[in-house]
């Protein structure tokens, strides 16, 4: 596996991008609309459904629009019943559709649970790959929005521990654009992470230009590639989603400070891009993991596991992880003492033993 | 095949399948949903349902005013940003009310997040009732002091705790009932199909009550199901199935309180289907016009359940002006607690988020509590450096 | 409240609810089930279901001989420890036979685990269909060449597939129908209910086909519902249910004959239950005798569905002896290709066990191959060393 | 947080216990059964319900004979609907009772999740521990039984993810009989992983004396406290559940070769007892983790990555897992490939540099 060629994403900060023809400010949720409508105009057997995603466009809008566009037939709403919705993709996706499907949100997604364990991620290898399941479950997801209990779950794990599902996370408007293109086009399930707190995140991108790079194939491939977000020499941070941000925001801090923070984007979940990031631990010989997510039996937890194992002896102190407590998301009010924050994440970087033999 | 009917009284395991097609149909509903006062405020007899009396459905309209504005509060509430959101029940209130007063103080209310004016009316505190949607942590209320399970977010996940309570009092011989909440849209879940099932399996005092208001968020109730009514599902689990007009406090208490009785009597479960509307958006946070036109709404307006009670009260005397005012006053000072209530800021104590995880806090638990005081008493402390006073009590924020 | 009617033909969002109340009752399925041959062989005539034609019949039975050949084949195969486990539908052939026979080749079949039979009928290869049984690691057959989904485990859950492929076969303009089966236990199941409403409400041509054999492993009929038969669950969702003996291959043949037509025609999902038994065990792991006496299954062995064919064909002249030798000559043959291939060990490769996972092996799945290779190919060294010959071609196990 | 005084559980190898009076071999199986009908004698509120547990005593006959000493009232069948007899048990729990219910597989878990998850593992929390739900899921759980598709699933890392689930995973017939005990009358819920393939493995235990034992008190507590099962000085096998004979036969492996393996058997998931796997590796400053599931996102990358964040300085070599592929349970004439081996622990033992310097 070969890493990306592509220039780091410019993040999330709204760095222009110096590629794109007549850049303006786009947004997240916005790339992500734009992704389903050119999918569904470059393929017919494109569907959209799940609840609230025809009229309404979806309780974010990330499906504004695309019932009027293409018809009831193509994005429509389902009645109020998520295994019914995964289970109905199955079906579609095995006769001949590429079902997308919207979980409202990330805990509205578990009664969906045992057809997207026992079915979508195993059905192909079930059946010697004679089915695959071209299905992408896209789920807002995760926190930060100030959401009531239900609404912020940070579900990754749950997936990337099932075999036979794709995970995917994007942190930046281009990815989220390229992201769920690719995610649809792949023959395989994927469960594509949304992270709600950056639905309103802006970019100067040209979605056009965005398209015409899909289209011609010349938009390097993201499913298993990880991106360096931003370079640094001293310590690694490996985050994705929702954390990437608050990632490059401690990078920038721990920058005023003298110290030069390499920040990984992970994008990928499942497949896992060990290249990138054994490269980069193996340079900078400290590293932590930032998610926002409980941190037992987590993704958090594989990343440190991983890193561990392939850079033991380059690493001059334990991998931390910076993550969620091991409790229930919890309140608006309390939720800012939950997440990883930029300070909890200059502590961890703080406690990797810089001192000579400490 | 059997000739046996369903009525498995007295047994933990309900009857057995089959039935003489006439038992069956007595499980159907009505073709119509049993009005007792229509929208202009007149009375009409119906052979199963005696209307109730003038004294009980002049408590119950008090509860309906009250009703009415606590929504409106709340609404008023959400726009001045002292709730975070708030799903109203405003047209529906008096489903809200009758689910709350044909229980008695050994029964169970099952509510959703949009019920919450039948909790107060049940005798829970406002104040208590809207903590969460407050930014507290916590769902707010002791679900033990007055029986009213939390509101269930999880759409038609609590029917299946409601069959739960039911069964534990069964088995314990208690005549505990339990009515259960939920929105047409739940109906779709597989949730629903396994709590009545469920109930009829083991026969347990269970009234289902779904108020069927047309929408769920967007979703009309054509794209939900094109079963000739909610109610008609009922027969399918062996139980029976009723429809009211959800808009008539009358033929609520007199439909629900019937189940209630039945359901008390050893008569196992049933379904009720309340059909009444939506007034407002789904939520503070949703816009209704990209679905659902103007004229759509306005066409409900006249079946509005206060103007019709209110009417009929009115005509028979049973309600005066001044029995109207003394109903404004007490909607009003509920308001107002309410109002002042939410005027003092919510104050959490971050040491909580461990403290209910577990009975007893894991060792991995008690780790990351440290790490959070850790963190908020060096904040602290830089707060007191920079006010130059002295700030170390919060680190103890999780001893209790 | 609404009376319009639920039949949404050629639109993609069916009916909407309401109906009158007759148009409602037409949804519910006859007092008894469907009969057209009784056990004695004697045929009765129904209003609505002509009897099928000689031809037809005598088709069918053959199946039916070669259907209980092979569930004996197939137990006689456990013993000698040649399959795995085999879930036996032995005294449920009728509805086995009859649930592929009314499908076109363009038709669709949802099978579960007991339905080896009906797949076998529809004419996948018995020997790719006893794959997984025998041990090897995946379904055994390509569901996309006779259009036959794999045998379901997880209860209910294939028939929300049921739907989704019917669904995007409607999109397309094609006439595919969808037989899709269950047991009388998976009824229970959330997803039994979301299927049949999803069905409904976009009014896709699926045939949702119960065998109630009256048990789920152990539990009987009677803790499964109480509704006065499965097939008054239909009405909830707005579609018709039917109600047939599922010992009668005639009875079966025509009303699940009907309720394809009507798919095709447009009309919509229907559920039909066949009311059979389960004459053996759960499968050859199970002990039936704790939960059910002789005496029971004794009272099914004079409704046998060949039984009463067999009578009835015989009775008719249309099935003569040198007949039942050539359906018995053909049922054997069928047994032999089936004992003959399962007396070939079954190959297994472990490289296979990372192919299928993901189009393209993930870099991890990979590392984890290559480290299963390196195992294998020191194994086969050590062997190799122990017989002091060679052995290197393993280790290429994965690299195709 | 103490290690508990016991002695070393006495393994799956059927060793006679020295402190029992008239042994006599019980299995695993019988064990659980003696457990359950002794809590029901003790606590009327104890109930027992799911599929087929009633007359039949279960698939696994775990149930045997509680319906009929107990009553069809508190041993019974339920519809087929795990959803329901999580969610029904919700409900008894709030109202008084302390249910125990039955997952028939692994795999059929999967419906209830989102009652384990949204209710089960948060409703305490929701109320201020107001409502507590003393729930015992029964899991038949993990392979090695020649099983077909969904009925070998590893689930455990599922529930090891979601606060507020106790996770045990018993490995010995005497800890079979006492954690369930101690499961059963904990106020939280406790997710009870039953390794099928140990239901047949036999000890020599007096049933009678255990439940002397445990109703007395005197029984140490299990819930959050591991064990060290063999003990060793130049390596630590970490495991659970099914893995821990596994575990012990590489170990007796090794010491045939001259290494002295520790092996710590974890019994308790969450809460997880850091103190005795840490002064383990700390000790012998090598470790290897064993566990069945998929390795990715699982228990074992949390073992691994709590093990290296807390003993970093005491290792000599990175942890290492051996762990099921990250590939769906595969069938009976392919699992033995799937499982950890002897050979496969004795290969990562082997590899965790035991040359200087390297
Ligand atoms: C399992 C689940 N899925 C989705 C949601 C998101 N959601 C919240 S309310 C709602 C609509 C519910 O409609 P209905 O049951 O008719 O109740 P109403 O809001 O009309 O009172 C949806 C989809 C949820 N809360 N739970
Ligand atoms: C979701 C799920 N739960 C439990 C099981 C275990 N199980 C397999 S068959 C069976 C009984 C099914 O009964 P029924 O639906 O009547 O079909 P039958 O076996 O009688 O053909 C059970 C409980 C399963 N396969 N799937
Ligand atoms: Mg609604
Ligand atoms: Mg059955």
């Amino acid at each position: 596996m070969t890493q990306t060629t592509e220039a780091p994403a410019p993040g999330i900060t709204g760095r222009p991008d110096a590629g794109a023809l007549a850049p303006r400010a786009t947004t997240f949720a916005k790339a992500l609309n734009a992704a389903l409508a050119d999918a569904m105009e470059v393929d017919a057997s494109v569907l959209m459904f799940g609840e609230d995603v025809g009229p309404l466009g979806g309780v974010f809008r990330i499906t504004d629009g695309l019932t009027a566009r293409f018809g009831e037939e193509r994005c429509f709403d389902t009645p109020l019943a998520e295994a019914g919705i995964m289970g109905m993709a199955v079906g579609m996706a095995m006769n001949g559709m590429k079902p997308v499907v919207e979980m409202q949100f990330d805990a509205f997604a578990y009664p969906a649970f045992e057809q997207v364990v026992s079915h979508v991620a195993k059905m192909p290898n079930r059946t010697k790959g004679k089915v695959r399941l071209p299905i992408v479950i896209r789920i807002p997801y995760a926190g930060g929005i100030g959401g009531v209990e239900h609404h912020c779950d940070s579900s990754e794990a749950y997936y990337a521990h099932t075999p036979g599902l794709t995970v995917l996370a994007p942190a930046t408007v281009r990815d989220a654009y390229f992201m769920l293109r690719e995610a649809i086009a792949s023959p395989d399930p994927v469960v594509f992470l949304e992270p709600k707190k950056l639905y309103w995140s802006k970019e100067e991108v040209d979605l056009a230009e965005l398209r015409r790079t899909f289209d011609d194939g010349q938009a390097p491939r993201r499913i298993g590639r990880a991106v360096v977000a931003r370079p640094g020499t001293d310590a690694t941070l490996i985050s994705y989603g929702p954390s990437v941000p608050t990632a490059l925001a401690a990078a920038a801090a721990a920058a005023e400070e003298g110290r030069s923070i390499e920040v990984i984007d992970l994008r990928s979940i499942v497949p896992f891009d060990d290249e990138t990031v054994c490269a980069s631990v193996r340079r900078t010989g400290r590293a932590v993991v930032v998610a926002e997510a409980p941190g037992f039996a987590s993704v958090a937890s594989e990343i440190v596991a991983r890193v561990q194992e392939r850079c033991f002896h380059s690493l001059a102190a334990p991998v931390l992880r910076v993550t969620g407590f091991d409790i229930p998301y919890p309140s608006p009010k309390l939720e800012h003492f939950y997440l990883p924050s930029v300070d909890r994440i200059l502590d961890a970087v703080d406690s990797l033993q810089w001192e000579d033999g400490a | 095949m059997s000739t046996a009917t369903n009525e498995g009284r007295g047994s933990l395991i309900g009857g057995v399948p089959g039935g003489t097609p006439s038992a069956a149909h007595a499980l159907l509903p009505s073709a119509e949903p049993v009005q007792l006062v229509d929208p202009d405020g007149r009375s009409h007899s119906d052979q199963r349902y005696p209307l109730p009396d003038g004294g009980r459905l002049l408590g119950a309209y008090g509860r309906l005013i009250t009703g009415r504005r606590i929504n409106d509060q709340a609404n008023a509430l959400v726009r001045q940003g002292r709730l975070a959101v708030y799903p109203s029940s405003h047209g529906q209130e008096a489903c809200q009310v009758a689910a709350a007063v044909v229980l008695g103080e050994e029964d169970w209310l099952f509510p959703t997040y949009r019920d919450t004016v039948a909790v107060i009316t049940r005798g829970v505190d406002p104040l208590e009732v809207l903590t969460l949607l407050r930014g507290d942590w916590h769902a707010g209320y002791d679900p033990y002091e007055h029986r009213v399970a939390t509101q269930a977010t999880p759409l038609a996940t609590q029917l299946l705790h409601a069959v739960g309570v039911a069964h534990a009092a069964k088995l314990r011989g208690e005549s505990t009932v339990v009515l259960a909440m939920c929105g047409d849209g739940a109906t779709s879940e597989g949730d629903f199909h396994e709590a009545l099932n469920f109930a009829a399996v083991f026969h347990v005092p269970v009234v289902f009550f779904i108020q069927n208001n047309e929408f769920a968020i967007s979703v009309p109730l054509k794209n939900q199901t094109v079963a000739p009514s909610l109610a008609h599902k009922a027969i399918g689990y062996g139980m029976p199935g009723e429809r009211v007009d959800g808009n008539d406090l009358a033929a609520l208490l007199a439909v629900l309180g019937a189940a209630v009785d039945r359901a008390r009597d050893g008569g196992g479960p049933s379904l009720v289907e309340a059909h009444t509307y939506r007034m407002q958006a789904h939520t503070n946070a949703d816009d209704a016009t990209r679905y659902r036109s103007t004229d759509d709404v306005e066409r409900w307006v006249p079946k509005d359940p206060i103007v019709r009670m209110r009417a009929y009260l009115r005509t028979l005397d049973l309600l005066t002006e001044e029995g109207e005012q003394s109903l404004a006053d007490e909607a009003d000072a509920v308001a107002a607690t309410i109002r002042k209530g939410l005027n003092t800021e919510v104050q959490v104590n971050p040491a909580e988020l461990f403290e209910y995880v577990y009975t007893e806090k894991t060792s991995q638990l008690r780790e990351q509590a440290a790490l959070l005081r850790e963190e908020l008493a060096r904040d602290a402390d830089a707060d007191a450096a920079a006010a130059s006073g002295a700030a170390g009590d919060s680190t103890e924020g999780d001893q209790r």
